[in-house]
């Protein structure tokens, strides 16, 4: 486990620069493509002049040539299949799927191929592809709107990355395109351009699988990753004023996930909840709730709630309808908990 | 491949087009891009937090299918919807209504921009996966074969569904069936950021049906009586048990991808030479020169539209938005399968 | 919840003969066909003299014709996405995927569109769909090995029923079938042939969302589904002779999830395991267990344990390697709860 | 569309096939034909749990593949993969022990039958699921093409491959990038139960490559020197920076699906047909009859072959099983993130 104040790096470099996490995940592509000729960029609209829906790859087709980073045609099996080809000839693909809930239609190559090969070869292949997806926004309704990275975590074989802030962004991504597994690496179109911080400028990495405490409490802690993160620290100064003390542990990966991270927390507030954008139904948080519970078992001080998204399809924004759990929903289970 | 004069001249009689439809066609151009660019604006302004696509280009094109389609033939489309949906004779107020996410939406506001649809006068569905509404219209005209009904299904879908999975296997399956469909390819030369030619082994649509044995034939949509009565004929043949015709309508898009989007990467000689041949506009001096409509007409027509998008506008503005019960409605047929989980 | 002695059935006859699970099925479909002209069977060799890989459609294309009994092309995506346009037009197609480990290759059909429609159109659209599909055999190797149902589970809008006898085949196959959204119905290779019952001739309905207590005991609940649940009664008898009591709930279906019987069962009990042949990680027994744990906080007298397949891609059967939960490790797992 | 005769005619000199060449592809299909009874026998007589698929009938479109390609070609397979892999050259032995499940198998076991590679000699990978593999191949062709390396990377699938998206898209990519591939459709009539009739709007596959503007052509695989032939000449054109070729391959399953499966479905006029040109002993009678090889000749392959074959069962029945400790390893390349789970 780390803390933000001492985040773990491989590499780092004093320079820092204000970032968009956009820009941040830009600046990991780029120092990848520089690095190792052997990463290669493909996807829809990723070349310049679009950039990628994000911008995230803006720029990098000028940079390094439209051999390396290639726009593809719209076939996300393609797209999967050819990052998993190339990598099994040496390469280090970062194939984009525009939105999450697109994932359905390149599945097969994603859980059957990438996630399986190695161990179907007896770990004769590798495939060291990173795959870049974005969650969407109920704006756009409910086939842009999903959290499905509990589908990933069930499928033994593929690592789960799913970042809240712009430095982290940064330091993830660029530890998945150099890792040796199949990495599936989740932005969110809220954060892209909200999330704004102090980046290194050059070679940055954090290390898959070290979740990292955001805020230290006392009394309760709230596991939770990507951009549920900002809603438990948005939560937390309001309880604080109520004489709250949450503890906000951000997983950062889901896969490797350090439960002995969340355990350290749990075992010290004996309360937590597990908050999540994904539906709560079957969702990570059943997972860590579960395990919360066995292995803490007759030591809480309360039983474990989960908050995720409802139990239904993502209902259009502009309707006003809700899907995310909220920081009132956090805050009053809490109070709840607290009450115990 | 069925070529496109051939197929025009075997059915002139039957296709050919009525001052009434040609004034249905001018008056639903006139709708879409008067609805499209109230929208565009609204999303400008901040006023409207949707995703909307806008269809300028394709006005032509829809407006003609409007006029070949009967009420019986049913239609599935996508994101890009709006024109689709009109020329088939959707509600104009549900179509807005849901596009602000209001109770009197197509979709009681909880589908959104994407996910206009209208039974009542067949725009079954549409879809925000690209390619994924393509299966959808093989099964609906699969249950008009086995209903044994003369009627057609349209799947409507652009040049960059070509690319995907979905339409291969639903082009072989809807000609291998004989189903009584019509593949619609508004082929605006752009699938998002990127060119035709940037993305397709083969840049001529129509002749790659026949991979499929699936007659084709392209069509210029900035022509709308050709493509009308092309469409009337491939709709017929449809109708009649003659299977499947796969129609490719070139046109050009004259906006980016979506409401706010930008579009300096669109060379702006093509988009100017496009811009020229504007189907609202250059339909109205056709209609003029060729004297079907008198300017008195037309500008009738026009105020009529105006008044038309206007009221739409108020009244979805004016739709309250869904209750907050409705959140867990519409799961499943029967709400206790949520509350019980 | 019911008992198996007295199952509940919407219509009967008394009529009954021996059957396995594949001739249950078939006969369920059989008497949907001729039932009601608007079902429609849809799939890869579905049709006579195939009859199917498991031979659940042997002689309904000959006896309703190949307009009705459609075998299809290797198009997963079509074969949904015609079932679902079909559906909007009336029809209740029987889809069928032949193996589960394919479901990537269409999820997106079942998850952005069959599931979502209803919603999306609010209330307009009704997708009356039964997807048939089965789970293999580590004989196939790990691409014709998996038990994906916690994916539907956590994708709100379409049902999910699994099937343990030949009885409860026939009857929840055809309240699938009748069922107005879109049901998800998994068979599993091992079980369609070695099952066999006395089964209702006639028609024969078990509604779904019940929940079936197949063997009642007193010291520990075992809630299972599906083929897991013979491994739970074969560890029952095993345990019996030690003087442990296990009561098997047999959930039927997950969704509807019957939580209440599940949870009367554990509140007898204070001590559960789930299982299932699932991967247990993220699986569908986090879910169960979490809630378990949560409704009952306090009143448990050990944690809940979840057993099912390993966090890996199935072995090749001929090696030898584990992957399943046995009824060895369930025995196990029941001493060691019992212990507490 | 490339026909086979001109395509051939072109390049004469170079696809020439010497007395080693002729004589390799004997042995291999010999290699496969009896490899493959071998292994359906043991599933028959229950000592083989696997779902083995026998490539009876593809013996000579396999053996011409294996004197087409060179070492450094690629080639990613299915299910069906025995005569591929023994066609490019990987060990008998490990396949042998991989469809027994054990430890000296290309998988230590753990894929079995459907699953075997051997990466040593550019068999890279075969697929389960119907068609992925394609995609996985190009991608293959595309680092090829990054490495500027003179490689060719071969697709091999069924004729039933052709309806599943994953062709589709990958067909327009490849041809789209000009990547050095060939498209290899061993099309033996079925798809499992299903003739290719029922499942295929147009039964000509090799033309259906024109949607792509991919040059295809379409080889008696009865005949295992025109394919061999026609082959290289694809393969000669891939490495040469000219693009990808489809090759449909026209054989007949001369068996059931899968190595236990009934096949009394199976017209018995055609079968009988396809049977008399049961590629090894057809091949066997013109490679006597044109003086190639002598009957002593020959018998030394057959004798040779048998012995291999023999060997490699015992090799693989000897085999020890994988150790228990192999279940948790190879999910990653870091065991230990699976025991932190
Ligand atoms: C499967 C899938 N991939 C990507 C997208 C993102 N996307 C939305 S529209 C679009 C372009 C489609 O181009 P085209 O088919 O030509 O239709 P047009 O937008 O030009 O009308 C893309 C890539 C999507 N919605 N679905
Ligand atoms: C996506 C998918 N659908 C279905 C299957 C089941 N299946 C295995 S082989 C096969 C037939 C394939 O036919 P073809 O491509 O002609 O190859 P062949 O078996 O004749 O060599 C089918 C349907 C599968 N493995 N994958
Ligand atoms: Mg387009
Ligand atoms: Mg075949």
């Amino acid at each position: 486990m780390t803390t933000t104040a001492e985040s773990t790096t491989t590499t780092s470099q004093d320079e820092t620069t204000r970032m968009t996490m956009a820009v941040a995940m830009n600046s990991a592509l780029d120092l990848a493509l520089d690095g190792d000729e052997k990463v290669i960029l493909l996807g829809e609209d990723i070349a310049d002049p679009a950039g990628g829906v994000l911008k995230v790859t803006r720029g990098l087709s000028s940079k390094y040539g439209t051999g390396r980073v290639r726009a593809t045609p719209i076939s996300e099996t393609a797209i999967i299949g050819t990052a998993i080809g190339a990598a099994l000839a040496g390469y280090r693909p970062v194939a984009e799927i525009m939105f999450m809930d697109f994932m359905g239609v390149c599945l097969d190559q994603i859980t059957n191929h990438a996630a399986k090969l190695r161990y179907m070869s007896g770990g004769h292949s590798t495939i060291p592809i990173t795959i870049r997806t974005t969650v969407g926004e109920q704006r756009f309704g409910a086939q842009h709107s999903q959290s499905l990275e509990a589908w990933f975590m069930h499928t033994p074989g593929i690592k789960v990355v799913m970042p809240s802030t712009a430095i982290e962004a940064k330091g993830l991504l660029a530890s998945c395109v150099a890792d040796d597994d199949p990495c599936l690496f989740i932005e969110n179109v809220r954060l892209a351009f909200s999330q704004k911080q102090e980046v290194p400028v050059g070679d940055y990495r954090i290390p898959l699988g070290e979740a990292d405490v955001k805020r230290p409490g006392a009394d309760l802690s709230v596991i939770t990753y990507g951009p549920a993160v900002h809603t438990a620290l948005a939560t937390a100064e309001t309880l604080a004023d109520e004489g709250i003390d949450l503890e906000v542990v951000d997983l950062r990966t889901l896969i490797p996930l350090d439960m002995a991270s969340v355990m350290d927390s749990v075992a010290k507030t004996r309360k937590a909840i597990v908050l999540h954008d994904a539906t709560t139904f079957c969702g990570p948080g059943a997972e860590i709730a579960a395990r919360i519970t066995e292995e803490l078992f007759g030591k809480l001080d309360a039983p474990v709630k989960r908050l995720g998204a409802g139990y239904h399809p993502a209902p259009y924004a502009p309707s006003g309808l809700s899907y995310l759990p909220t920081s009132d929903e956090l805050a009053d289970t809490a109070r709840e908990l607290l009450g115990y | 491949m069925v070529h496109a004069q051939s197929a025009l001249e075997a059915d002139a009689a039957e296709t050919a087009l009525s001052t009434a439809d040609l004034t249905q066609m001018y008056r639903t151009m006139r709708l879409i891009t008067s609805t499209g660019e109230h929208a565009v604006g609204e999303v400008k302004a901040g006023r409207l937090k949707s995703a909307f696509y806008p269809v300028r280009g394709l006005e032509g094109a829809c407006a003609a299918m409007g006029v070949a389609m009967l009420t019986e033939d049913q239609l599935v489309s996508n994101y890009r919807s709006l024109g689709d949906a009109l020329a088939k004779g959707a509600s104009l107020r549900s179509i807005v209504a849901e596009i602000y996410g209001r109770a009197d939406g197509t979709s009681k506001g909880k589908g959104g921009a994407m996910h206009i649809h209208d039974q009542s006068v067949g725009f079954v569905t549409s879809t925000g996966v690209v390619g994924s509404g393509i299966p959808i219209a093989a099964g609906l005209g699969l249950a008009a074969q086995l209903d044994g009904a003369a009627r057609a299904v349209v799947s409507v879908f652009g040049d960059g569904t070509t690319s995907i999975g979905a339409y291969h296997e639903s082009m072989n399956l809807a000609s291998l069936w004989n189903l009584p469909m019509v593949f619609v390819c508004q082929n605006n030369q752009w699938a998002e950021h990127t060119p035709i030619a940037e993305y397709a082994a083969s840049t001529d649509l129509a002749a790659r049906a026949e991979a499929y044995a699936m007659p084709s034939l392209a069509v210029d949509g900035f022509d709308p009586i050709a493509t009308a009565q092309q469409l009337r004929t491939a709709l017929g043949r449809a109708r009649n048990g003659g299977g499947p015709t796969f129609v490719e309508i070139k046109t050009y898009r004259l906006t980016g991808h979506s409401g706010s989007s930008d579009y300096s990467y669109m060379p702006t000689d093509e988009l100017a030479a496009a811009t020229e041949r504007d189907p609202a506009p250059t339909f109205r001096r056709w209609l003029l020169d060729e004297g079907v409509l008198d300017e008195q007409a037309l500008a009738e027509v026009d105020k009529e539209v105006i008044a038309e998008v206007e009221d739409a506008f108020a009244f979805a503005q004016d739709s309250p938005q869904p209750a907050a019960s409705e959140r867990y409605t519409d799961v499943f047929a029967d709400e206790k399968v949520v509350s019980a989980l």
